[in-house]
């Protein structure tokens, strides 16, 4: 039976600036990506990765950072990260750079639509565009 | 020769032709559809198509596009009239190579990225059908001594048995020119290929009704050029060409479509190797 | 290459599957959930289906000027889950097994309370 | 060299659905892919925090209609989980059979699209004629063809009775009637051999850095399937993971074909096995905390997360679809194809825009 | 006039011409001395004409001393040749050059004896009329073309000093030798003339001084070489065998013991025809100035080559000769059409079609048929007058557009109007039915078939390659004619555009005039070379014993096809609605499409040259070595009989 | 013109494009083509360019990208031709009516003709709307006025 409930306590959570040691560490031992979620959690981000080991099992890791800092790209390391870094930076407006391919915040949403639709509280009602 | 019967006859096939053709085309989707286990549309359903496309209002994106397509047309038509006053087959092959030079420059025309590949493909298409198509005259030639259709109607026995590999060759540009899977590469009659319908992607309304005219016409006249095999008497030849279409439709509904490296090497190969090997035999024999 | 062909032969010889469905129209599933039916005798305006219809097809409004609650349903909204006929306490709603017929405008279905 | 540089989709008559790729072609072989998706992003995740919790079912079975009933199952396993409810057995074995009876008709589909995206029409046709016995047996079941809309939150609102169960059986004994016509066609056939075998080939340890699921990842030899986490009653029917070495296209249609005759069995051991009981269990509280499930889609592992705060309606919800993951491995795949592979490759993977973009 | 100043006047007029224009260093006082003399010497070869036509064969022996100084200047040319061996290292021009002086005297002195008398001289029947009148009227349009070409192209370098005198001396030069050539009887003056041809092609090919011009120049020169020692090596043996090196005797005599000599003139016309696998000089000449390609590719040079194999026709017929000059001919033909297909440079497209069509006319001297013989014939007039045309246009497009590439020529419609409607004329009547060339590709394809046996490889060859030509031309041609509408003014050189629509009339006019042109013309040559009438030409239609070719009524009907729908298109006025892009065209600029990250990308629609199977780095070496082993086995087949 | 008038009901080519549905009728849609309820025997045929098609079959509640696209489609097909909005969330949105990205439904954007109503469609329902769009296909006639297209 699958375990569903997540133990918060139990993720290690760390800072930007170690996350690609972390992440180079997880990929030389076989681990891959599987997702990202993001939380806005005003007034920071908390974004939780997950990887899978060569098992079924899968591994948390959570950063905490606050919502002007810069998150590097693990797309370097892990190719298929790109897609999902893109989204969180397009639905939240999390600053991440090097993205091995750089959708520039058009990947799902179109200049008119409502831009960060995510997050929980807008910086300034800069909303641009139309929406609902 | 005297050319009165010739002008009649050919005259009466250019009329009936767009029927006959038509009535093919009506023919092959509901004997598709019925292979599939639908019901299909009706037989008349190609003209209808036809009507529909007439009415329609054009969208044109080339002017140099609509005047070949005009061309293509019209020199399908010389070489069909040609092929039915008993002219030079070569002749005919050349015009209709012509014809489908028309129709690739047509879409070449349109510089929209879709309808050049489709060109190109028909480019292609051309370069597996036409060695074939002008062999066969040549084998023709071997058997009947002329190049002429009026040679083969002269000649005192039918072609079939001994050009057998030269008709199966045939069969094969017969499939390119039908469009049918496997060879159905440039422009397939089913709408869901990666060229969304490559050369006539940019024709619409009455353009692609003329189009479709023309695939009639051409129809008719690969038909015809089957019967070719065996005129003594007719009958049995036009027998022939309808077995060798309901086995192009049966082929269409058992293959997936192929490439266009594979198609070349399948034309040229079995195409152009069974001509050779028949008239190799053929002199070889006799 | 010849794998296909014993399909073929077995769909040209045993006629085409195709239900003619215009002219012959096929017994629906008893179970199908295809349209919404409402009673308005039934109804008594509590607005449990205009709160928890996942489409928001269904509205209920109260006009105290008026006094009268009316309902709105939207069928072309209706995406037909039949959470509504579930939770209808007084069982106004219930899924029918016919489809609607395709229509060139958009109407509501429109039903008021006599009083309240 | 002259290049072709042109939009491959958003609307284009291979893709049923909305992506672009933009393609650079030298002749007819690929050099360049960038995918360019969005066409049909709704903002499925936003919409799920201003839901009702128990109305977010309806809304994750429209993520996509043809694994709906797998979507909405993932939901319900995740909200049960969070809130520790215990579905009842029989409600488990019922969301099997539908599961299963929902990756058949996605497999038939998908292998109808597949013989359609190489030509093959009449092979396009035989399979989703045969697929509409699955869609009459979901329709019988429950109510609706595509979008069954029959799993709940502690349980599931339809059942297979006594009076159904022979019905389900006999139409299942229909389908693999059919589906031994259609399986040597896709898996002998020559000309779909000459299409498939060597297209698209995603080597086994880039199928997984590259992060694919599902048929993707087991065409190129992971034995790797949620399934064989448990959830529902999957530990109880013996369920093995379909594992192809090809990896290539074949290869992945050959894990697919295999898997629609594997959930056929599957659906037939779980009415053998069916106990009887309840369908729903009541559930009152509301979700809290967070929550983290895989389960196994037709086109893979879909991973949702939700986290509740205690109200009616939840703070987050994530939804990490299978072609999410295969995405990438598509860039990797289709530069130096040619051209006419590209709707193979493309359908290789069996992208499902609709649940990627949500 | 008289035949011998008229003779003279073909072959000296454009030599005194040529040792003017070396002194003027003015291009208009080129211009205003060009124009006169080109039609000059077009009028004298009419005259000619007119005066040989009628009354058949001339022959011409001029006095016994122009034999000596021939011979003289033959070792004078010779010792040049060696010259730029040394100079230039090249190993192969001076090894060759070695050989030709130690093979030369052996020949001259030692087999002939010295001096042999030849009489005539010069013969000059129809066959050399064909030629004459080709290399006089396409050769002379091509002149003064040049003369509107040249400043430009010196402007274009930025030269300081200009180099056009030496450049007219000898381009001028050229169509004198050319003349001679063709006139020629005897071998030795035969090989005089042939090597002044590459002395004249070696010069111009390296015109531009470029390392490329220079490097490709002494390629054309080394393999024109090995075509030279094998025609001094034919003349010995001919000599020995035969006792005579009169053409005319040879040809006639139809001894079976001038089989090697003639399979040895035929590969020197082979490598002077850039046959493969000699065709890389041909293509290494595109680095001249255009009018050269146009000048070498039409009317001299390389039809020399087939002129001579197809001169020596009748003395090899029936032979296992010919039959392997038929195949080596087809599957020239097939192969370069193929390689044609991957080449995106247009002078290299024409380039391979040229030769292409000599590898067709070669084959057609090897079918050896009355149809084959004049369908070689009509290819030598409609080749030249299509493809120099098609060069001219090519150049002027080159110097209006900045480039040969054929990319860059999509589209041209809409910028060079006229150019495009010259040069598309140009394509159809290299391609289709009912023009010229495709009339004489049909004629050898129904004389192909007509024979026997081993034949069939060849008519496969020429379906093949016909196939072939379809494609290179059309995807070059359909991607001109339509661009977006840009508001330019096409400059229009009046001597460049003159010319080029005189070629494109001609190449319409001769074709749809072919059956006057075959009673004329190709009959008399078919006649004076011994063979039967091909064609029946009774009524308007040209009948041969198996075949049937209408051309007045297709070309009514190709006519009404092609020109109504055109004229009617260009009524069209409406606006044009945008091509599909899978819905996300960007409005406003055509082609141009919403790509990733939704920013505007143009679409690009370049060529197909599917270069994975046409490719030269794949197809050369394949047909070079084929070719090769063809034509091994056509000498091993002569001498081993 | 009668022929004319008669052939245009008996052959309505469709383009079907989703705007951002769930692909629940996106399939019905297909399903509409297979052996079971074979349209073709309307003379329908799926054909997968605006410049060849007379009926528009679109799915989905258009979101913000795919607006513009639809908008072309509908440009580049030539008079006449008709809309049908398949689904509910073609006609008003449906479950997706509080999707922020969505437009809310095809008449937002371009003029529908005929809507299918049930999520998703059943393939009856969507050979009703054909049947119905053709009606209002004859009614049209060629180079009608074109509707100037959608609001927003
Ligand atoms: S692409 Fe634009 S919106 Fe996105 S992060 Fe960069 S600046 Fe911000
Ligand atoms: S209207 Fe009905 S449902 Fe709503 S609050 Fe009142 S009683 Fe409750
Ligand atoms: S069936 Fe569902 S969508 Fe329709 S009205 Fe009822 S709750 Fe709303
Ligand atoms: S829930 Fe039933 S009673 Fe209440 S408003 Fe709706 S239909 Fe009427
Ligand atoms: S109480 Fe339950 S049923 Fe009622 S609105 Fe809330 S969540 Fe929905
Ligand atoms: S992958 Fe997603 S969208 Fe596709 S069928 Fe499965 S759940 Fe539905
Ligand atoms: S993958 Fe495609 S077909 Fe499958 S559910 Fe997603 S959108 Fe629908
Ligand atoms: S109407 Fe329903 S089934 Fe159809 S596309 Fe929309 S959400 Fe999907």
């Amino acid at each position: 039976m699958q375990q569903v409930r997540v133990d918060r306590g139990a993720d290690p959570v760390i800072s930007p600036d170690a996350l690609l040691k972390e992440v180079e560490l997880l990929a030389s031992e076989g681990a891959r990506f599987t997702t990202m979620i993001c939380l806005d959690l005003d007034p920071e981000f908390e974004i939780i990765y997950l990887f899978q080991k060569p098992t079924l099992d899968v591994v948390r890791l959570r950063v905490r950072m606050a919502k002007d800092e810069e998150l590097p790209s693990i797309s370097s390391i892990l190719l298929g990260a790109v897609l999902m870094e893109n989204e969180i930076r397009e639905f939240f407006g999390v600053k991440i750079i090097n993205l091995a391919i750089d959708f520039k915040c058009r990947m799902l949403l179109s200049e008119k639509s409502l831009q960060m639709p995510l997050l929980k509280v807008r910086p300034k009602p800069k909303l641009t565009g139309g929406g609902e | 020769m005297t050319l009165t019967w010739p002008i009649i006859i050919a005259v009466a096939a250019v009329l009936l032709a767009p029927l006959v053709g038509g009535l093919l085309r009506g023919l092959d989707r509901k004997l598709t559809a019925r292979m599939q286990g639908r019901l299909g549309p009706p037989l008349t359903q190609p003209f209808y198509d036809f009507g529909k496309l007439v009415g329609k209002s054009r969208s044109v994106s080339s002017r140099a596009s609509i005047a070949w397509v005009w061309s293509y047309f019209l020199l399908t038509l010389t070489a069909f009239a040609l092929f039915f006053l008993g002219q030079d087959l070569l002749v005919v092959f050349f015009i209709l190579a012509f014809a489908g030079g028309a129709l690739a420059f047509g879409a070449l025309s349109a510089r929209s990225p879709y309808a050049r590949f489709g060109a190109n493909r028909e480019l292609l298409q051309m370069l597996s059908y036409e060695p074939i198509l002008l062999l066969a005259a040549v084998a023709i030639y071997f058997q009947t001594g002329g190049f002429t259709v009026y040679s083969v109607f002269e000649a005192n026995q039918p072609l079939l048995p001994f050009l057998p590999l030269v008709f199966v060759a045939v069969l094969v540009a017969l499939g390119i020119k039908m469009r049918k899977s496997p060879f159905d590469i440039a422009a397939s009659e089913h709408a869901h290929q990666e060229l969304v319908r490559g050369v006539y992607t940019e024709y619409s309304g009455p353009h692609l009704a003329l189009i479709e005219l023309t695939h009639w016409y051409e129809l008719v006249l690969l038909m015809a050029f089957l019967a070719l095999f065996w005129v003594q008497p007719l009958w049995v030849g036009v027998l022939i060409a309808f077995a060798a279409y309901f086995l192009e439709l049966w082929i269409d509904n058992i293959a997936a479509r192929l490439r266009w490296s594979w198609m070349l090497g399948a034309s040229w190969g079995v195409g152009i190797g069974f001509i050779v090997a028949n008239l190799v035999l053929l002199s070889v024999l006799l | 290459m010849p794998l296909m062909s014993g399909n073929l032969i077995k769909n040209l010889f045993s006629g085409p599957a195709t239900r003619p469905y215009p002219i012959v129209k096929r017994e629906p599933f008893p179970r199908a959930r295809a349209r919404l039916a409402y009673d308005p005798d039934k109804c008594t305006y509590c607005g449990i289906c205009a709160n928890i219809c996942p489409a928001a097809a269904i509205s209920v409004e109260e006009d105290r000027e008026n006094l009268h609650i009316s309902r709105v349903y939207n069928s072309f909204a209706c995406i037909s889950c039949a959470r509504c006929a579930e939770l209808c306490p007084q069982g106004s709603l219930r899924m029918e097994v016919s489809p609607h017929g395709a229509a060139d405008a958009k109407t509501v279905a429109y039903s008021a309370s006599k009083e309240t | 060299m002259a290049r072709v540089t042109f939009p491959f989709g958003p609307q284009h008559p291979v893709l049923p659905e909305a992506i672009q790729l933009q393609l650079t072609c030298e002749d007819e072989r690929v050099v360049e892919v960038l995918p360019v998706i969005g066409y049909m992003h709704r903002g499925i995740e936003k919409a799920a925090e201003a839901n009702l919790y128990p109305n977010n079912i309806f809304l994750c079975e429209r993520i996509c209609g043809i694994c709906s009933f797998i979507h909405a199952l993932c939901y319900c396993e995740l909200i049960e989980g969070m809130m520790r409810v215990e579905v009842p057995p029989r409600a488990k074995y019922l969301r099997v059979v539908w599961s299963e009876l929902s990756r058949i008709h996605s497999h038939m589909l998908w292998l109808g699209l597949l013989a359609d995206s190489f030509g093959f029409e009449s092979l396009f046709m035989q399979c989703w004629r045969a697929r509409e016995i699955i869609l009459d047996t979901l329709e019988m079941t429950t109510g609706q063809r595509v979008i069954q809309s029959s799993c709940v939150i502690g349980g599931v609102r339809r059942d297979i009775d006594l009076d159904m169960e022979p019905g389900v059986r006999r139409q299942m004994a229909a389908f693999q009637k059919e589906l031994k016509s259609i399986y040597p066609v896709f898996a002998k056939d020559y000309t779909v051999k000459l299409r498939t075998v060597g297209k698209g080939v995603l080597p086994r340890d880039q199928a997984w850095s590259l992060g694919t699921v599902g048929p993707t990842l087991r065409g190129s030899g992971w034995a790797d399937d949620a399934r064989t986490l448990g959830y529902a009653v999957y530990d109880d029917l013996g369920f093995e993971p379909v594992v192809e070495i090809g990896c290539d296209s074949y290869a992945r249609m050959m894990v697919r074909l295999r898997e629609v005759v594997q959930s056929v069995e599957l659906v037939i051991k779980a009415l053998d096995q069916m106990p009887e009981g309840d369908l729903t269990v009541t559930v009152k509280s509301f979700p809290e905390g967070e929550g983290l499930i895989r389960v196994e889609q037709p086109r893979g592992e879909l991973v949702e997360y939700a986290r509740g705060n205690g109200t009616a309606y939840l703070e987050r919800l994530k939804v990490r679809t299978p072609t999410f993951s295969n995405i990438p491995a598509l860039l990797v795949m289709l530069p130096g194809c040619e051209l006419a592979d590209v709707p193979v490759i493309t359908m290789s993977i069996d992208p499902c825009i609709a649940c990627t973009e949500r | 006039m008289s035949g011998e100043l008229l003779v003279s006047l073909l072959v000296l007029l454009p030599v005194a011409v040529a040792v003017c224009c070396l002194a003027l260093r003015n291009a208009a006082a080129q211009k205003v001395l060009l124009l006169p003399a080109m039609v000059l010497l077009m009028v004298a070869a009419a005259a000619l004409a007119l005066r040989v036509l009628p009354e058949g064969p001339f022959a011409l022996t001029p006095a016994a001393v122009w034999d000596n100084i021939v011979a003289v200047l033959d070792y004078v040319i010779l010792a040049y040749f060696l010259y730029i061996g040394v100079t230039s290292r090249n190993g192969l021009v001076l090894g060759l050059a070695v050989v030709l002086a130690v093979l030369l005297p052996v020949v001259q002195f030692g087999v002939l004896g010295g001096h042999v008398a030849v009489s005539p001289v010069f013969h000059i029947d129809a066959l050399a009329i064909v030629m004459c009148l080709v290399i006089s009227v396409v050769g002379s349009l091509i002149v003064l073309y040049a003369t509107d070409y040249m400043p430009a192209h010196e402007a274009h370098l930025k030269l300081e000093r200009t180099r056009q005198p030496q450049f007219f001396f000898w381009f001028v030069l050229f169509l004198g030798v050319m003349n001679g050539l063709v006139f020629a009887n005897s071998l030795l003056w035969l090989f005089f003339f042939w090597e002044v041809t590459t002395l004249c092609c070696y010069h111009l090919i390296r015109h531009n001084l470029t390392d490329e011009a220079r490097e490709n120049a002494l390629r054309a020169l080394w393999m024109n070489l090995v075509g030279s020692v094998a025609m001094v090596a034919g003349i010995g043996l001919a000599y020995n065998n035969a006792g005579t090196i009169s053409i005319q005797e040879l040809v006639t005599g139809g001894s079976a013991l001038v089989l090697l000599p003639l399979a040895l003139f035929c590969l020197t016309g082979f490598t002077k025809a850039a046959q493969a696998p000699f065709q890389s000089w041909l293509l290494g000449a595109m680095v001249a100035p255009t009018p050269v390609s146009a000048l070498l590719h039409s009317s001299t040079m390389v039809k020399a080559g087939v002129y001579l194999v197809l001169r020596l026709a009748p003395g090899y017929a029936d032979t296992s000769l010919s039959l392997l000059v038929a195949i080596f001919g087809a599957f020239v033909f097939m192969v370069t059409s193929l390689l044609a297909i991957g080449q995106n440079i247009s002078k290299r497209v024409l380039a391979y079609s040229t030769i292409a069509n000599l590898g067709l006319i070669v084959c057609c001297a090897g079918i050896n048929t009355d149809l084959a013989i004049a369908a070689g014939i009509a290819l030598i007039i409609f080749h030249a007058v299509s493809k120099g045309m098609l060069f001219m246009a090519v150049g002027v497009a080159e110097q209006q557009i900045g480039s040969r590439d054929i990319e860059d020529l999509d589209g041209l419609a809409a910028r060079r109007p006229v150019l495009t409607i010259a040069a598309v004329i140009g394509m159809l009547s290299m391609l289709f039915l009912p023009f010229g060339v495709a009339f004489a590709k049909w004629a050898a394809i129904e004389a192909a078939g007509a024979q026997a046996g081993w034949f069939i490889a060849v008519v496969t060859f020429l379906a093949v390659g016909s196939a072939a030509t379809l494609v290179f031309w059309s995807k070059w041609l359909g991607r001109m004619l339509s661009g977006p509408v840009v508001e330019t003014k096409e400059p229009k050189p009046f001597l460049a555009y003159g010319t080029i629509l005189l070629l494109v009339s001609g190449a319409v006019g001769l074709s749809i005039f072919v059956t006057p042109l075959i009673t004329v013309l190709i009959q008399p040559a078919l006649s004076g070379m011994g063979y039967d009438q091909a064609f029946d030409v009774a009524g308007w239609h040209l009948r041969t014993t198996f075949g049937f070719f209408p051309p007045w009524a297709l070309f009514l009907a190709v006519a009404a096809a092609v020109l109504l729908p055109a004229l009617a298109a260009r009524g069209y006025r409406k606006e044009l609605d945008p091509v599909y892009l899978c819905g996300v065209n960007v409005d406003g600029p055509e082609l141009w499409f919403t790509g990733i990250a939704g920013e505007p990308v143009q679409a690009t629609t370049g060529g197909a040259y599917w270069t994975q199977l046409f490719g030269e780095a794949r197809l050369t070496p394949l047909s070079n070595w084929s070719a090769l082993v063809l034509l091994v086995a056509l000498l091993a087949g002569v001498i081993l009989r | 013109m009668g022929f004319l008038k008669r052939a245009r009901v008996k052959s309505p080519w469709i383009l079907h494009y989703c705007t951002g549905g769930c692909n629940g009728c996106d399939i019905e849609i297909l399903a509409c083509l297979t052996p079971l309820y074979d349209v073709e025997r309307f003379g329908m045929l799926n054909i997968g360019n605006p410049k060849h098609a007379d009926v528009l079959m679109i799915t989905g509640p258009v979101n913000w990208k795919n607006r513009e696209v639809l908008q072309r489609l509908y440009a580049q097909t030539p008079d006449p031709k008709v809309v049908i909005a398949v689904g509910a969330c073609a006609a008003t949105g449906g479950v997706f009516h509080n999707c922020v990205n969505t437009l809310g439904g095809v008449d937002k954007v371009i003029p529908v003709d005929v809507y299918v109503r049930g999520c998703a469609a059943r393939p009856e329902a969507i050979i009703d709307g054909v049947v119905l769009a053709l009606q209002k296909l004859e009614e049209k006639r060629s180079g009608g006025v074109a509707h100037a297209a959608g609001a927003r």
